[in-house]
Parts: C-alpha cells; sequence; structure tokens
C-alpha cells in the first residue's frame, strides 16, 4: 500500500493543481455564469461520498461474515470519510442553492438525500464511539442497512420530489454542455483519488490504534 | 439429527475487547463425569469462558471444540447438547413457572407434558407452578432456573455462580443434582467464585485469574490452600 | 499489501460509475417549474454577487480537507506517543 | 419445520406475556393518542387543518404517531428479553436463530398493528380524513409499513440489548434508516386522503414498501447470527 502511496499523491496532487485551470477555461454556463463553477468539485464530492459509503458497507459485511479485523479498520475509515466528503457537499449545496435558488435550503432531492445519507453515517460512527464494547460490530450492521437503505432514499427522495415538482431541482446541472465535460471529468478523478489517498492515511492510523490495542494487550502479559 | 460429544475442549481461546483481555490463551478440556471448577475472583474471565463454551460468545483467537466439531460446523443442533444457568436466570417473571418450563421445553422440541411435571418436582416447586415467577424468592426463582436448563438433558451443563441466594438446604440438593447428572455422564462446568461450595463438589478444578488460566488440576484436599495462593499470595509465581 | 490496494482502487473507479450514473441526468429538467423565479429574469441589482459564495465554497472545501488531515495526523500523533511511552515504560520495567 | 415453529413459539410467549400484563399495549396505545394529540397542536387552526394541506396532516400524523409508538414498544418488547437475560436464552435454542428474529419481528408487527387499530379510526374522526374510503389499500400501505419499520426495528433493538446506550442509540439508528417507509407511507395514505383518490400514486409506494420489505427482512435474517455473537 505504500508503495501505491506516493505516486497516488503525485498524481492527486497534479490533477487539483490543474483543476483551476481546467474549471476556468470551461465555458460558462448559460444561466447560472459563475456560480456554477462549484459544480466542478459540488458533485465530485457526492461520488466521493457515495463510493466511500459502498466502501464502508461492503467493508462492514466482510467483517460481520468473515470477521475479518483489516475489514473492519477499512470501514471506520471510509465512514469517516464519507461525513467529510458528504459534508463538504451538503456546505457547497447551499452556497450555490443561495445563488441559484435565492434561498440557502431547498427540499431538492439530492440534497435532501445526501442529507438523510450523511445522517445515517453520522448515526454510524455514533454507534461506534458509544456503543460500548463490542461496538463495532453493530456498527457494521449499521452501514451494511445503511449502504442498501441509500437505493431506497434516493428513489423515495426522489419519487416525493418529482411526482408534485412545484419548484426547481437543480436544472443548471441537466445544461452541462459537452464542453465542461473534461473539466468535470479531470475534477471526478482528482476527487476520487482524494478519496483514496484519505483512506489509506485513515486505515493506517486504524492499523496503527490496533497495534497499540495489541501492545497494551502484550504488556499485561 | 442428534449431536452428541464425550469431551468439550479449549484451545488457545482468547476473547479481547478492544484494549481488554477477557479471556487469554485458556486451552481447557473437560470430558463426561467431570464437575470442573471454574473458580476465580470477580472479574477474572469466568463468565465470558461460560459465554464462549455457550456460543453466545465467539472467540477472538483459537478454537472451541465439542467432540470433534466446532460449533459453526456442527449447526444449531448443538445447543441442543448444551445446559445453561447463567447468573441471570434465564426466566419470564411475567409468567408462571409453569409457562416458563412450558415455553422452554416446547422450544427444545421436548414433550411439554411429560418433561414440566418432573421438573416442576425437581425443583420442588410442584405446588407453586401456577405462581408468577415474579413473585418468587431468589432462592425459589434459582431453582427453576436450574430445572430449566436441565429439562432437555443436555451433555454440557453450564453454570454461571448458581450458589446464589441458595440457603445450605438448597445448596446441598443443588450438588447432589449435579453429581447425580455428571453420574450419569454429563460434563458439568461450574464458575463460581465461593471456594467452600465448590470444595467437595469439584473433580477438577481450573484457577482463573485476569483472563488467564493459572492452575488445572484434580481436586482434592488442599483446594483451599493451593486456590489461596494462587490467588492472592503467589501473583508472582503465577505470573512466571 | 499491493494488490490488496489494487484491488480497492478497482473497486473506487467501479463504485464512481454507478455513483456518477446516480447524479441527476442530463437535459432532464422536471416538467412545470411554476412558482420558481428563473434567475436570469431577477433584475440586475436584485441579483446576488456569486464570487463571494462561489470563493467560500472554495475555501470550506480546503478548510475541510485541511482540518480532516491535520486530525488524522493529530490522532496518529497521539497514539505514536502513546506507543512510545508505552515502550519506554516496559523497558525501564525490565531493566529494574 | 423447526425454524417456522420456533418463530411461532416465540409469537405465542410474547403474546401470553402481554395478555397478562398488557404494560407494553397499554402505554403504547397511551403514548400512539399523545403523539397525536400533540402534532394536532402544530398543525390544527380555527378548529381544523389547513384546508390546502389537510390530506398531507392526517396522513403525517398518523404515520408519525405510528412509527414514535412503535420505537417505544420495541424498546420496552427488548427490555423485558434483556431482563434475565432471556434473550441468551432464546438464543440457546437448537433452531436457527434468524427464527428467533421472526418470532419477536412477529410479535411487534402483531402490537404495532392493534395500535394502528386505533390510531387509523382517531385520525379518520379528528380530521374528517377518509381512511376508511380505500379500506384495502389503507390497510396495505400501512401493514407493508409496519413490517418494513419493524424488520429493521427488530433487528436493532436485540443487537442494542448489548450496547450501553441503547434507549438512544435506537431512534437515533432507526429514523434514519427507514425514512423511506415514513415517505412512502405517508406520501401513498395521503394519495388516497386527497380528492379524488390518487389509486395510481398510493399503488405505486405500495411496491417501494413492498420492496423495502422484502430486501430488509432478507438481510435481517442474513444478518442476525453474526449481529448477535457477541
Amino acid at each position: 500500500m505504500r508503495k501505491l502511496f506516493l505516486p497516488l499523491t503525485i498524481v492527486t496532487a497534479a490533477l487539483f493543481a490543474y483543476a483551476p485551470i481546467a474549471i476556468a477555461n470551461a465555458p460558462y454556463e448559460s444561466t447560472m455564469l459563475l456560480i456554477q463553477k462549484i459544480f466542478y468539485f459540488h458533485v465530485p464530492a457526492w461520488i466521493a461520498m457515495y463510493s466511500a459509503l459502498f466502501v464502508c458497507g461492503i467493508a462492514s459485511a466482510i467483517y460481520l461474515f468473515k470477521g475479518r479485523v483489516e475489514a473492519d479498520r477499512v470501514a471506520v475509515a471510509a465512514g469517516e470519510i464519507a461525513v467529510l466528503f458528504g459534508l463538504i457537499g451538503l456546505v457547497t449545496g447551499p452556497l450555490w442553492g443561495r445563488k441559484a435558488w435565492g434561498v440557502w435550503w431547498q427540499w431538492d432531492a439530492r440534497l435532501t438525500t445526501a442529507l438523510l445519507l450523511e445522517l445515517i453515517l453520522i448515526a454510524y460512527l455514533m454507534v461506534r464511539k458509544y456503543g460500548g464494547p463490542g461496538s463495532e460490530k453493530l456498527a457494521a450492521g449499521v452501514a451494511l442497512f445503511g449502504m442498501v437503505d441509500s437505493v431506497f432514499v434516493y428513489k423515495s427522495v426522489d419519487w416525493w420530489r418529482t411526482v408534485h415538482p412545484k419548484t426547481s431541482v437543480v436544472t443548471s446541472l441537466g445544461e452541462t454542455a459537452p464542453a465542461m465535460m473534461p473539466a468535470f471529468a479531470l475534477c471526478a478523478v482528482a476527487f476520487v483519488l482524494l478519496m483514496t489517498l484519505l483512506l489509506m492515511l485513515r486505515v493506517k492510523l486504524a492499523q496503527q490504534q490496533a497495534t497499540l490495542n495489541d501492545m497494551y494487550l502484550a504488556d499485561e502479559e | 439429527m442428534i449431536v452428541d460429544f464425550d469431551r468439550v475442549e479449549l484451545a488457545d481461546v482468547s476473547r479481547h475487547f478492544g484494549r481488554r483481555r477477557a479471556v487469554t490463551r485458556v486451552s481447557l478440556a473437560a470430558t463426561r463425569g467431570d464437575i470442573l471448577g471454574l473458580l476465580g475472583p470477580n472479574g477474572a474471565g469466568k463468565s465470558t469462558l461460560i459465554g464462549l463454551l455457550a456460543t453466545l460468545v465467539a472467540a477472538t483467537s483459537g478454537s472451541i471444540r465439542y467432540g470433534d466439531r466446532t460449533a459453526a460446523a456442527a449447526g444449531p443442533d448443538i445447543r441442543r447438547g448444551i445446559g445453561l444457568l447463567a447468573h441471570e436466570l434465564h426466566l419470564y417473571p411475567e409468567l408462571t413457572a409453569r409457562q416458563n418450563l412450558d415455553f422452554f421445553a416446547r422450544l427444545y422440541g421436548l414433550d411439554a407434558r411429560a418433561a414440566v411435571p418432573a421438573a416442576l418436582e425437581s425443583a420442588g416447586l410442584a405446588d407453586r407452578a401456577d405462581d408468577d415467577v415474579s413473585a418468587f424468592s431468589r432462592g425459589m426463582r434459582q431453582r427453576l432456573a436450574l430445572e430449566r436448563s436441565l429439562m432437555h438433558q443436555p451433555r454440557l451443563v453450564l453454570l454461571d455462580e448458581p450458589f446464589t441466594g441458595l440457603d445450605d438446604r438448597a445448596v446441598t440438593l443443588v450438588t447432589d443434582r449435579l453429581r447425580r447428572i455428571a453420574a450419569a455422564g454429563a460434563i458439568v462446568i461450574v464458575a463460581t467464585h465461593d471456594l467452600d461450595l465448590a470444595d467437595g463438589l469439584v473433580t477438577r478444578m481450573a484457577v482463573v485469574r485476569d483472563g488467564r488460566l493459572i492452575a488445572d488440576e484434580p481436586s482434592g484436599a488442599g483446594l483451599r490452600n493451593r486456590y489461596r495462593t494462587l490467588v492472592t499470595g503467589g501473583g508472582g509465581a503465577a505470573r512466571a | 499489501m499491493i494488490r490488496r490496494a489494487v484491488i480497492a482502487f478497482a473497486t473506487f473507479v467501479l463504485l464512481a460509475g454507478p455513483a456518477a450514473a446516480l447524479q441527476p441526468p442530463a437535459g432532464q429538467a422536471p416538467a412545470g417549474q411554476e412558482g420558481f423565479v428563473q434567475i436570469d429574469e431577477l433584475p440586475k441589482d436584485q441579483q446576488l454577487p456569486a464570487a463571494p459564495l462561489l470563493i467560500a465554497a472554495y475555501a470550506f472545501v480546503w478548510v475541510a480537507l485541511m482540518a480532516y488531515l491535520w486530525s488524522i495526523w493529530n490522532r496518529l500523533g497521539t497514539v505514536e506517543a502513546e506507543m512510545r511511552s508505552l515502550e519506554q515504560r516496559k523497558r525501564q520495567r525490565d531493566g529494574s | 419445520m423447526v425454524f417456522l415453529r420456533t418463530a411461532l413459539l416465540v409469537l405465542r410467549k410474547d403474546v401470553a406475556i402481554e395478555v397478562r400484563s398488557r404494560e407494553i399495549l397499554y402505554t403504547t396505545l397511551f403514548f400512539a393518542v399523545s403523539c397525536v394529540l400533540i402534532f394536532s397542536f402544530a398543525f390544527v387552526r380555527e378548529g381544523a387543518p389547513p384546508q390546502e394541506a389537510a390530506a398531507d396532516v392526517a396522513a403525517g400524523i398518523l404515520w408519525i404517531a405510528v412509527a414514535f409508538s412503535g420505537t417505544l414498544a420495541l424498546g420496552r418488547t427488548f427490555e423485558r428479553e434483556r431482563y434475565g437475560e432471556t434473550l441468551k436464552a432464546l438464543l440457546l435454542a437448537p433452531a436457527p436463530r434468524p427464527a428467533i428474529y421472526v418470532g419477536k419481528l412477529l410479535g411487534m408487527v402483531l402490537l404495532m398493528t392493534v395500535a394502528e387499530l386505533v390510531l387509523v379510526p382517531m385520525v379518520a374522526l379528528l380530521f374528517q380524513a377518509a381512511l376508511f374510503a380505500r379500506p384495502l389499500l389503507v390497510s396495505a400501505l400501512l401493514f407493508a409499513g409496519t413490517v418494513g419499520f419493524a424488520a429493521v426495528g427488530t433487528l436493532f433493538a436485540a443487537m442494542l440489548i448489548r450496547a450501553r446506550t441503547r434507549d438512544v442509540m435506537l431512534p437515533i439508528l432507526l429514523y434514519p434508516i427507514t425514512i423511506p417507509v415514513i415517505i412512502a407511507g405517508v406520501r401513498g395514505t395521503s394519495a388516497l386522503l386527497t380528492v379524488p383518490p390518487d389509486e395510481a400514486m398510493a399503488t405505486m409506494w405500495l411496491g417501494v414498501l413492498t420492496s423495502f420489505d422484502v430486501v430488509f427482512v432478507t438481510l435481517a435474517l442474513w444478518t442476525f447470527e453474526p449481529l448477535m455473537t457477541e
């Protein structure tokens, strides 16, 4: 893992260095103009969050059924990182909305879905923190249920919002011109890579914590 | 399918909760006819060991074998061979003694009409059968719980502090009962911190402290002194 | 180690696809948008300046990422310090 | 066969306890009724809920009361199994462990159904909601929603029995995950209460609820054993 870490860091750093230029050069969106630029890191943040959520859920399933503690470490790392990217999405979304909708919060389907998933993820971290001994297993159950639930949350919020459309959802997203795609793809890849890097770092922390626990255990002998 | 076994064996079993070690590398075996006393102060890991043997707690490492199989390999039927009397009594206080026994008899697939009166008789509660368990004294509940856990005639009988709240006469009854089922071919494992009661009952004693097995030997005269050196005075010796 | 990392990375790439697909489809603005005032229909002086919001958003992303990195680094430091003190104690005990 | 027999035994035992004490039933009912009243004060003005949102208010209050009282009942039911550690005794039964889950789930669904038998007429009466105009669809929605809520709730309440902070953890975990049930239940019921009733919409939401039930009951059966082993 360490061998991969450095090249990944360099690639990610290069992508992030180039991203502002690519974003600046991308054409202005016709109605949203400047504010539409938030799109280039708002949506990638969601992509990163969903990826982390699924990593967390799958790793939890592996931990639950195979009892692999390594999987549990990946799960807790992914859970934390999903909360982080969810937070980024939840903050940048309303900043965009302030301009686009004129209000900070709109019960937009995407934003609502994200808020609910963020709640599930925070609940996951809370079980781990306050559940007492053996809470890793309980948390793994929550993560697995949360991952499956994300599909239902997504669909039901979507239908809840769009079956009776009274106000607009984010229309500008729909007008993504092909000319914006390269910059967007670049940002998306950069965010997913960043998520991977953070995940590796956080797993490293979890490993160190496990080593420390083992040292305490060994010390008692 | 009937899953039976003559021997239960823990091989290098550990159970950790994060930084806390409940059980550390315990290897222990018991065969039919044994009454194995798990002795040790409170918090020594006795209850976790009982939980591990009862398939309620999963080991962090090591394996537990019932005969030549692990619990996972043997499937749910292995639990037909296990009877557990835990510290908490596994009874519904809202139900009567008869209802409690009836429910558990059916849960184990027994003929309730035969098993329930027999168990009530054994517990000496035949005349109180239709009273709520919540109205019983601790001793009565303890007797009822013991019969409940023995109703399906398990091969492996696990008891966690079975003498709590019993008066002398009841203790004698319980110890006699345990001797009888051991003589009939059961493996009896009794976890207790009470040496006086264990003395004379157990055929072997395993002493645990801080989650480790520090002695495993046939019991006999001098058990009390041996235990005292192990648990209190002989800390350094046990560590080495 | 490397194999696991490659598998993990492949998983992310595979997962990013569906995740991207989950985003709202292009060119499919929901019908019937009554009650919604298009931004460009507002008079110029009522429009909010976009730049501060955009800058705030960028800034937040950076602050959040840095704060998280700092927190990982901090926790790693704590754990490693604890390891060192534990080893030291052990050495002292063994020495005495 | 053993599976079904064990599940029914557990259900029968829960019913027997409840018939003797009636504690959970009465407290849950009282709580559900209080919920309806409290939410009424938020929405009712000048003697009636606002005209344009009457259907939403009635459906919303009904489902919130179901969810809240369901949480209360879940907590109490499993507190009963924790006292005396009888849940461990159930797990020791020589039957597949998911059978215990199914038994407890059936008990929860039964209890919540009884609560709904009181709640539905009450909401219909207090809010002039036409809940009895489409009895089949309304009961199907309620049943599917109850199963979905109880399926997740029973598993979480059972696994939280080991956690020190179970009282707060249950709602914290349960509400975010069961949001799809609440959305589908409220939207589906509300569609039936509008004039004219929108049956197609209610059926669509019923489909959402049913698939939620299928997925989460399967998932719970699958994870019950590893989650319950300490």
